[in-house]
């Protein structure tokens, strides 16, 4: 029988610090037995519990995309006793990743509308993967128009960045990129996130939006989304909570009767209303 | 158990018996090798989790040692430290655990030859009571055996 | 499906047939000693109120081990996660009250649920039969009544026994159970007259009403959650966590690590909401940073949500643990009343 | 010994003055209990809910727990102990004195469930108390008690009953029994060092790591305690006897000098555990050497925050 609590043994192939004050690294894994990938069957918006021998799991949000193969990308920020040591883990090493655990963003049911991908700080992992995918060659026939709006406290805080400036480059995407604040440098947009979303942001007909950051961030971006006539059923949070086995059983990350692991982590701003804010 | 070397934990005040474990070393002072140092900053900061927690992952012994009562650092860092370790060498005692185990002393800078005579004490009383069986976290728990 | 009788001086007899090849576990001891565990034909007791512990604990015990690594690099599979697999045997239990026998159900329904099914769980699961004792005299706190029970219930059981006159009466349930049963001395006998006259008897002497919490289910969630009798409720609790380690559905846990410097082991432990441990994140953010919260939790979760989820079965079976153990006297059936109605003020 | 009714009837006015002059904002008394033999912890705030105020046998639990961190003024119901870890509360500045109100019950012991049940094994429905006598009902029974015969252990050794630092008393004082002489520990002391580990062992063999027994300690008001903290992680979580050990030991050290012998913990522990005897070691350890009690003035410091130059400590080489 499969054992949802066994980790696929992975190795870390390379990885990159992200960022000035060292606490954002991201992680590339590559499968240690030919087969795994496969198993490993996921879409952005899923996440996995990256499971370190002996010190424990994290939840994470997957920052690849499914068409990108041959490995698997993580962010992390360095916060608690796992991902602390993961920090301090070096290239060869081997680990585990169990996954893929949770929902991924409702692609399918969104198909032929535009969407809007809206990102504030590390939050992006998730929504680089679906920008990734969607711009597939086979997924992106099947979606209008499509924007990206991404935002960090500071230009040397935004995540892949390269991919971001290929991305400006083509024309089946839109790209806005903004810093919180003024910084050397930095010609691009300025501004909290909202704002510029206020800004740029398109028209709320036919469109849908992914929306991800830090509790205030969506707090304000949301009342700016609802103004600009996006109804509560278009807008997909993903939310983040305490978990442990990842698998709808051990209890602690849920919101009312619904476990963020096992029904989301992405859930509509209309199914999360009827729901405490226990997030 | 003539062959057993003891692992002993010993926890040093930074101010006086760390600084005479140096100087009987630079003394040529033999004494036993069995003991790993942490360094504090004073016996005050010893809190009694970390002695439990040597034992846990498997100290034969604990030694504590540090300034002599009136010269501490912190002028009076060892004197509330004192009242802690009476209380927990007697509750350590009265739950079965082997004095000889737990052992303090007050060892200042100067003090090399004290410190080597010190340390075969420690040493020897551990060595008397064998390993440390019935105060560690159990390894067979682990369940290793089934994956190696 | 069919009905039995075994003879008071067949007891033992019948005993060492159903456990023949099967490893028997009842309720042995008295009082809080009392326990489910392995034991042998000649001391099953019929006079037990009930178990100190919930039966939980043979399906999905206190620490289970997990997945474990070794770190010798000279071996294949160094730092790798093993499964250590499930060790269940086939085995019968013998005297599970029908309250703990739906509240295994419960928890079943979590381990496997829609999306992940829990290997440990599923192993001892399915690999125990289980004989239920109905009860003839419920205990002072009982109230399955109340959540939808019955002293006589037939959920998640596959025999259903009970003690008469002379010897033991039993109904047989899956098929499973009837295999059981047809495999011992048993003798087939009618006897739905008189397990319908005692279930009415058992009934009247519980103090609770039936089905009187249904009104529950039918309230608005948001409704339910923010009653202003919260904060009053739960001024008490200490946040032990002693309701939840003995509640027979409570099923939340949480995993841990630990090593040596020759490897690791990855178990989980039974873990309870009523700890702010049990949702802080690692930012520092509490979901439910308060008792208030964590004891809405609780109360929502027995009896709201998992109603929800279970197509209207409470998460409560009425064992009347908690209402015993709490030791500030925190009783679910009090709770349960409040949630019953919109509570316009916050009264003690 | 006087009647639980007056008692009662005396709690319940001063409640009610208390409440009604604004002396204080809550009265955090005991109410009955949907079950026999258990009395539970009430949070009064008016006037006219002081009559769900009583008391009895079975006011076990120790009320300060619910001090620390709590605003406004308050009045707390306290037996001896309790009012003892009140004014211990208070000298480890976790509560204003100013905010604080004793209405002191003289007590006569607090009655011990399992020795009911020793005596009397089958399902109670209700119980009445009088004269010193409980009576237990059941469905076809109805047993009588001695009281002084069921009274919990640290009651029978208990040398405060009356709380003398209250701000007022709900009856007239009562006799205190013998203090604690440690007999039994001391005899186990004097045996050998694998027998006293067995000894412990076996104590807490039964222990599921709920903490209860910290939970309902007044002592136990740390906003993280060692067992929760996780960087470190100090303890692990499951049952493996050497951790559950370690906490005992550790729980029992923090107690140590501040512990009133109160059995709070040992009423909150599910599986009677005899907690206590680990806060004994370290309570005879105190008195030996500090000739120490807790909460018996207001102005003492606890003897861990003190010092003497000349303090003994002979292991010490």
């Amino acid at each position: 029988m499969n054992n949802p609590y066994l980790p696929y043994p992975v190795r870390i192939a390379e990885i990159t610090v992200n960022d000035d004050e060292r606490n954002l690294r991201t992680f590339k894994f590559e499968f240690l037995n030919p087969g795994d990938e496969e198993k490993f069957s996921y879409l952005p918006g899923q996440f996995a519990e990256l499971s370190v021998p002996g010190q424990g799991e994290i939840p994470i949000g997957i920052a690849s995309s499914p068409t990108e193969k041959g490995y698997l990308l993580f962010t992390v920020n360095r916060t608690g006793h796992v991902s602390t040591f993961l920090h301090y883990m070096k290239p060869g090493d081997v680990m585990g990743i169990r996954g893929p655990l949770g929902h991924p963003y409702p692609f399918e049911k969104l198909k032929g509308k535009n969407l809007v991908i809206i990102a504030g700080g590390f939050a992006v992992t998730t929504l680089r993967a679906a920008g990734v995918w969607l711009l597939d060659p086979a997924n992106r026939a099947n979606y209008g128009k499509i924007s990206f709006i991404y935002g960090a406290r500071g230009p040397s805080l935004l995540l892949f960045l390269d991919d971001f400036k290929a991305w400006e480059k083509r024309d089946d995407i839109d790209v806005f990129l903004c810093s919180y604040k003024e910084a050397k440098g930095w010609d691009g947009l300025v501004g909290f996130l909202p704002e510029v979303v206020k800004k740029v942001c398109p028209p709320a007909d036919n469109a849908a939006v992914f929306l991800c950051g830090a509790p205030v961030v969506i707090k304000f971006t949301q009342t700016v989304l609802l103004e600009a006539g996006f109804k509560n059923e278009d807008i997909f949070l993903s939310l983040e909570n305490r978990m442990k086995c990842g698998l709808g059983i051990c209890g602690r990350c849920n919101v009312g009767p619904e476990y963020v692991c096992k029904d989301g982590p992405v859930f509509s701003v209309a199914e999360l209303s009827g729901l405490p804010r226990e997030y | 158990m003539t062959d057993f070397e003891p692992k002993v934990v010993a926890f040093f005040c930074n101010w006086c018996t760390y600084g005479a474990a140096d100087l009987a070393g630079v003394s040529r002072l033999d004494y036993p090798p069995n003991f790993r140092v942490v360094r504090l900053p004073c016996t005050g900061r010893l809190n009694p989790k970390f002695i439990l927690e040597a034992f846990k992952r498997g100290a034969d012994g604990v030694w504590v040692s540090g300034c002599h009562p009136g010269d501490c650092h912190y002028i009076a860092g060892n004197y509330h430290a004192r009242r802690k370790f009476v209380l927990l060498h007697q509750l350590l005692e009265s739950v079965g655990v082997d004095p000889n185990r737990l052992r303090f002393s007050w060892i200042s800078s100067a003090e090399a030859n004290k410190f080597q005579a010190m340390a075969k004490e420690v040493i020897e009383g551990v060595k008397a009571c064998g390993p440390n069986l019935t105060f560690r976290k159990d390894e067979l728990k682990l369940g290793l055996s089934e994956v190696a | 499906m069919t009905e039995y009788i075994v003879k008071e001086s067949n007891l033992t007899e019948f005993f060492q047939a159903v456990s023949q090849n099967r490893t028997l576990l009842s309720p042995v001891g008295q009082g809080e000693k009392c326990r489910l565990e392995p034991t042998t034909p000649d001391k099953i007791k019929l006079d037990f109120a009930n178990t100190h512990l919930s039966p939980k604990a043979s399906f999905f015990p206190q620490t289970e081990r997990l997945l474990a690594f070794h770190k010798d690099k000279s071996l294949p599979n160094s730092n790798v996660y093993q499964d250590l697999g499930d060790k269940a045997q086939d085995c019968v239990l013998f005297g599970l009250r029908p309250c703990d026998a739906k509240g295994l159900t419960v928890a079943n329904k979590v381990f496997q649920n829609d999306r992940f099914v829990d290997p440990y769980w599923k192993g001892k699961y399915e690999k125990a039969l289980k004989i239920g004792l109905a009860c003839l005299k419920p205990s002072p706190q009982c109230f399955c009544a109340a959540v939808g029970g019955s002293p006589f219930g037939e959920q998640g059981l596959d025999v259903l026994a009970y003690v008469k006159e002379g010897g033991l009466g039993l109904k047989t349930l899956t098929e499973a159970g009837e295999a059981l049963i047809k495999s011992t001395k048993a003798e087939s006998a009618s006897l739905s007259n008189e397990i319908q006259k005692l279930e009415q008897e058992a009934y009247g002497l519980q103090k609770a009403e039936k089905d009187s919490y249904k009104v529950i289910t039918e309230r608005d969630l948001m409704e339910v959650y923010n009653d202003p009798h919260w904060p009053f409720t739960a001024e008490n609790c200490l946040n032990c966590g002693v309701c939840t380690f003995f509640c027979p559905t409570c099923h939340c846990f949480d995993i841990q690590d630990e090593q040596s410097e020759k490897g690791g082991v990855r178990m989980r432990n039974w873990d309870t909401c009523m700890s702010s441990l049990f949702t802080l994140h690692a930012s520092g953010h509490n979901p439910r940073p308060t008792k208030v919260e964590r004891v809405r939790q609780r109360f929502m979760h027995k009896l709201k949500y998992i109603p929800i989820k279970q197509d209207g079965v409470f998460g409560c079976t009425g064992c009347g643990r908690c209402v015993v153990m709490c030791p500030v006297n925190i009783d679910i059936r009090d709770v349960a009343a409040k949630m019953c109605r919109p509570t316009q003020t916050a009264k003690v | 010994m006087a009647a639980f009714e007056e008692i009662t009837k005396k709690i319940r006015q001063s409640a009610k003055t208390l409440l009604e002059s604004g002396r204080v904002q809550t009265v955090i008394g005991f109410r009955t209990a949907s079950t026999p033999l258990n009395a539970a912890p009430v949070f009064i705030r008016s006037a006219e809910d002081c009559d769900k105020l009583i008391w009895n046998s079975f006011c076990r639990l120790n009320l300060a727990n619910y001090l620390p961190g709590r605003e406004g003024k308050v009045a707390l119901v306290t037996k001896g102990c309790d009012a003892r870890s009140a004014v211990g509360q208070v000298s480890e500045n976790q509560f204003l004195r100013e905010n604080l109100y004793l209405i002191g019950v003289p007590c006569s012991g607090m009655v011990d469930n399992q020795k009911i049940e020793a005596k009397e094994p089958r399902p109670i429905v209700e119980v009445e108390e009088s004269d010193g006598v409980i009576t237990l009902k059941g469905q076809d029974f109805s047993t009588s008690v001695k009281i002084e015969e069921v009274l919990r252990r640290n009651c029978l050794t208990c040398s405060n009953r009356t709380p003398k630092l209250a701000d007022e008393l709900a009856g007239p004082e009562t006799s205190s029994p013998a203090a604690d002489d440690y007999s039994d520990l001391k005899a186990l002391l004097s045996k050998p060092l694998e027998e006293r580990m067995a000894y412990f062992k076996e104590l807490i063999k039964d222990c599921l790591r709920c903490y209860a027994c910290r939970n309902a300690c007044p002592l136990c008001y740390c906003p993280v305690c060692f067992v929760d903290e996780t960087l470190p992680q100090w303890l692990g979580k499951s049952d493996d006897p050497t951790d559950t050990f370690i906490f005992h030991l550790l729980r029992g050290f923090h107690c140590a000098g501040r512990c009133t012998a109160c059995g709070a913990c040992e009423t909150a522990c599910p599986v009677n555990i005899k907690v206590r005897e680990f806060n004994r070691l370290m309570e005879l350890s105190v008195e030996t050497n500090w000739n120490y009690s807790a909460g018996l003035s207001w102005e003492q410091k606890p003897p861990l925050t003190v010092f003497q130059v000349d303090d003994n400590a002979d292991f010490i080489k």
